[in-house]
């Protein structure tokens, strides 16, 4: 193997950490290249970039449905062998951003039941936790429903249940709500920010809406061509017009208005707000000085 | 699963051409009957949905004596009737052949198999028709039957054609098939349950694909 | 770009196409008919020729042929293992008892020299028009091969056949999607299927419905741009090649020669 | 048939009129009812509603692949019968929300020519035609390429450019930007705004994105239950919150910041500003007042 390109080691304990030197398509494209990255429990990290930057790659590689042609994974801190990278599932959970291939079971209590029972539990004990963890994201009333008759949103719901059966310690979440209505996909948010809440998860989600990001990350990783070009606080990155052009991103609504609100009125950009309630209490606090 | 997956060169030249022959005159036969009627674009995009899944699911194999897969032959049968399901079998074995899964000159004698299975299942899933009342029992039936006829004809066709340069007489070679046979009845009684499962959950849910009644969407 | 992680030994229809529009070779630029004929003779020839080195060296050349293409080896070695397992599957009950010398017994089983030349003969011939095939698909820009099956299919024949290839890429990438969600959730197919049957039953039905509905929004969109069962390649063939039909013609009849004539080597027409 | 349930018909002459009673779908699900909706040329018109409220079927009626069960559709103010029903495509083209299902050759000039060659074009021109349309989506590179190896926003593209090619009088977008990173998104936004200068076509969006409806829709249309409840120009609609809400729907971002700001200084909500220009406008304004 060759040696590994990754930045400095996190001084903090890993849940997993990926150290990747490539991994190339068997058409050629590459997925990722010299690509680093950590999760760590309690942190939301909002995987940024664009189409094709290398975001559900990463993701794949984090629970080891694909695997780096050069490179390695570790779990805690240990590098996992071939063996033990096929077991990856029990600790990275993932949402796909596709719900209708996540939920493949004809009811949707049988497949949140899918996980557990893979973790070698009973039938009844599958079932038990499935329910739970159906009503750990508010969707008791789905249980019973087909699948394929279910709306965007309930589906991602449902999905996002069959991860949490399985206790994992990350979850990553594909994309969580860009096809979803506003609703369900304030919902969505609510449940992750709960998540995190809770502390006892390292939380990933990948997505190119930077207004998501800004309101819901402690950490945000910029991907271009499969690799993490910037990684910091949302404050810090999204306020750098040309990083976030430069990976096909374009910086959060907030910002935007800002930006423009500063250059038409001559007010400094301090305190550069990046959600909407630092943006109106920025706003009101002027109004009011 | 009754499929032969012989390559190139293991039937003799004159059987595989036999065979070729025997295969184009049904669908000649299917193709005349066919076209007495305008085909509606709705039956096209089913039979070539089941084509494309036939062909998709048998690369998901169970590498097992010869490739154990399930062939959904009979439920293409059952969908789309024997006529419009022989072109599935014709059009699904090209692909097969097209990918290395079985050989060019066997895609003939695959088709006389095929459609047997397809004619048995769409006859017996119609025959029951009103007279057993579960789509699954019906469903499943129609396929193990279909299924097993696929398979005598197929150990038919080998034995009567002979494997090139095999010095095993025709009972030893036929004795070598039948076991080759019982493991495929053993995955055939899968795909029965499998068959049968899915038409039932059609009837319930998506009738229109099955050609039957609109009904009220269940929860 | 799609993540392709279907079991490796199949060839991906994506893969096939992106060669067959990319690729500059020689080989590219054949014109398909001839391309076809050859694949023709090709069966054929394997099927009657009988020296084990025959066959060998017709499989060596053919895969030059394919090297020659600019296609990629690894990938080849990869898809040579279904065909190779379906005839070692075959062979393992016919392969025993053949005239020549013992080169293994095994529990009153014998290996012979024979039997050995049969394995590698029936491997060879398979080889041989898998290696060919594959060479026809991604050396064949897909509106000449949509072309030739609209001219040589009777219709409805030749509507279908478009159209499943179509659906081939839309099933195979649901499966795909399937197979992915199973893994993630420590779950198998085979594995699956054996062991909780009806579960997987479900799971089968739920997905064909899926693939139903994304089958018949293809048709739809379809519709929605004019389509009325007819499926007309935008781009006519390339115009016939004389020379290069006509040596196709000339290897067919130099095989019908060799056959008839009874050249050592080449059975008979009837077995 | 059943007598017309339409509102009063509208003044201007419609390129597309559908007057729908009830759509029901084969497996017993109600996708319209009481429908009543035009297109005029020069106009962009977004349909807005939550996930399952009819936007799809809307506007698969629209272009003739589903028929009103009980109904009519009337083109430059004829009802269509069944047969010219059958030519509705002639007239609508629609770009569908799921680009792979209406990318269906394997290379996209074959699938832009596709179109062209159903209108009765010679091959020759049809690719003439397909080239022309891939130019006018600035994307004449793709033309050899393998719609699988293309990014969704490509993707997205080659799909408009397969519409443009049969010269439609109504396209139709079904969620244009909903999973399209954020270049892309303002790309094909740029690309409707192009066509609506152009003062040719009448253009309807289907969005649950109001944002993008208050940026460049003349008018809303607002669907609840296969319904419209609701049309007007934006500003007339969004800021009404109990229509909004009860239709699934989130008010703007620049409504609710807005409306939040307002809350907190005391300002009137005139002008009520719905897109980002108008709303830093307003700010500008109130500071210099």
């Amino acid at each position: 193997m060759k040696p590994p390109v990754c930045c400095a080691p996190d001084e903090r304990p890993s849940l997993v950490h990926i150290d990747c030197a490539s991994h190339v398509y068997p058409d050629g494209s590459v997925g990722m290249h010299a690509m680093c990255f950590s999760v760590h429990r309690g942190e939301v990290i909002a995987v940024c970039g664009a189409n094709g930057s290398g975001k559900s790659t990463l993701i794949e590689h984090l629970n080891g449905t694909l695997v780096p042609a050069e490179g390695r994974v570790q779990v805690h801190g240990e590098t996992v062998d071939d063996a033990r990278r096929r077991q990856l599932w029990r600790t990275v959970g993932v949402v796909f951003q596709d719900a209708d291939s996540q939920l493949f079971a004809p009811t949707v209590i049988e497949d949140v039941a899918f996980g557990p029972m893979n973790l070698g539990l009973s039938p009844a004990e599958a079932r038990q936790s499935a329910l739970e963890a159906l009503e750990a994201v508010g969707a008791s009333g789905l249980a019973q429903k087909i699948p394929a008759y279910m709306s965007g949103g309930e589906k991602r719901l449902a999905a996002i249940a069959g991860v949490l059966a399985m206790r994992p310690e990350v979850i990553a979440f594909d994309e969580p709500t860009s096809d979803l209505d506003p609703v369900h996909a304030a919902r969505v948010e609510g449940l992750i920010d709960e998540l995190r809440r809770q502390g006892q998860y390292g939380l990933v989600l990948s997505t190119h809406d930077l207004d998501l990001a800004a309101r819901i990350a402690d950490r945000v990783a910029i991907l271009k061509h499969g690799s993490v070009i910037a990684n910091g606080p949302p404050r810090d990155l999204f306020y750098d017009v040309e990083l976030l052009g430069g990976a096909g991103l374009i910086e959060p609504r907030v910002v935007r208005l800002w930006r423009e609100l500063c250059l038409r009125t001559g007010r400094d950009l301090e305190p550069q707000p990046v959600t909407e309630a630092e943006f109106v209490a920025a706003l009101a606090d002027t109004g009011r000085g | 699963m009754a499929h032969i997956h012989l390559q190139d060169g293991t039937l003799p030249f004159a059987w595989a051409a036999f065979w070729w022959a025997l295969a184009l005159l049904l669908l000649a036969l299917c193709l005349v009957r066919l076209r007495r009627r305008p085909l509606e674009p709705g039956r096209v995009t089913l039979a070539a949905f089941c084509t494309a899944t036939v062909f998709a699911l048998a690369q998901v194999e169970i590498p097992i004596l010869g490739g154990v897969h399930l062939s959904l032959m009979p439920l293409s049968g059952i969908l789309l009737g024997p006529l419009l399901g022989s072109i599935v079998a014709l059009i699904a074995n090209i692909f097969s052949a097209a990918v290395g899964h079985g050989g060019w000159s066997v895609i003939g004698a695959n088709v006389l198999v095929n459609a047997t299975e397809l004619g048995t299942a769409w006859a017996v899933f119609r025959f029951t028709a009103g007279r057993v009342g579960s789509v699954f029992v019906r469903g499943a039936g129609a396929t193990f039957l279909a299924l097993f006829a696929g398979t005598l004809v197929m150990i038919g066709i080998v034995t009567v054609s002979g494997i090139q340069g095999v010095a095993l007489g025709a009972e030893a070679v036929a004795a070598g098939l039948v076991v080759l046979g019982a493991v495929n009845m053993a995955v055939g009684a899968v795909e029965a349950i499998v068959t049968g499962y899915l038409l039932a959950y059609l009837a319930r849910v998506r009738p229109d694909i099955l050609g039957e009644r609109p009904v009220a969407r269940p929860e | 770009m799609p993540p392709l992680r279907r079991s490796s030994h199949i060839p991906d229809p994506n893969l096939i196409t992106l060669y067959a529009e990319r690729g500059g070779s020689a080989l590219h630029r054949l014109d398909p008919r001839a391309k076809v004929g050859a694949l023709a003779w090709l069966v054929v020839f394997v099927t009657l020729a009988r020296p084990t080195w025959l066959l060998v060296a017709a499989l060596a050349v053919t895969i030059v042929v394919y090297l020659l293409a600019g296609l990629p080896f690894r990938e080849l070695l990869r898809w040579y293992s279904i065909p190779v397992l379906f005839v070692l599957s075959l062979v393992v009950f016919l392969v025993w008892e053949e005239p020549g010398a013992p080169v293994l017994a095994a529990g009153g089983l014998v290996l012979t020299t024979g039997g050995v030349a049969l394995v590698v003969s029936l491997v060879a011939r398979a080889l041989t028009t898998v290696t060919f095939t594959l060479v026809l698909l991604m050396t064949t820009r897909y509106v000449h091969l949509a072309g030739l099956a609209a001219k040589v299919l009777p219709s409805p024949i030749d509507q279908v056949f478009l159209l499943s290839y179509r659906f081939l890429f839309t099933t195979l990438g649901l499966i795909d999607g399937l197979l992915l969600a199973l893994r993630a959730r420590g779950g198998g197919l085979v594995r699956g299927v054996l062991t909780s049957t009806r579960l997987f039953a479900g799971i089968f039905a739920l997905s064909f419905v899926r693939a139903y509905d994304r089958a018949d929004r293809v048709g739809r969109a379809m519709t929605a741009r004019g389509y009325e069962g007819r499926f007309p390649p935008s781009e006519p063939l390339p115009p016939l090649s004389v020379v290069q039909l006509g040596a196709v013609a000339v290897a067919f009849a130099a095989l019908a020669f060799a056959v008839l004539g009874g050249l050592p080597g080449f059975g008979g027409v009837v077995p």
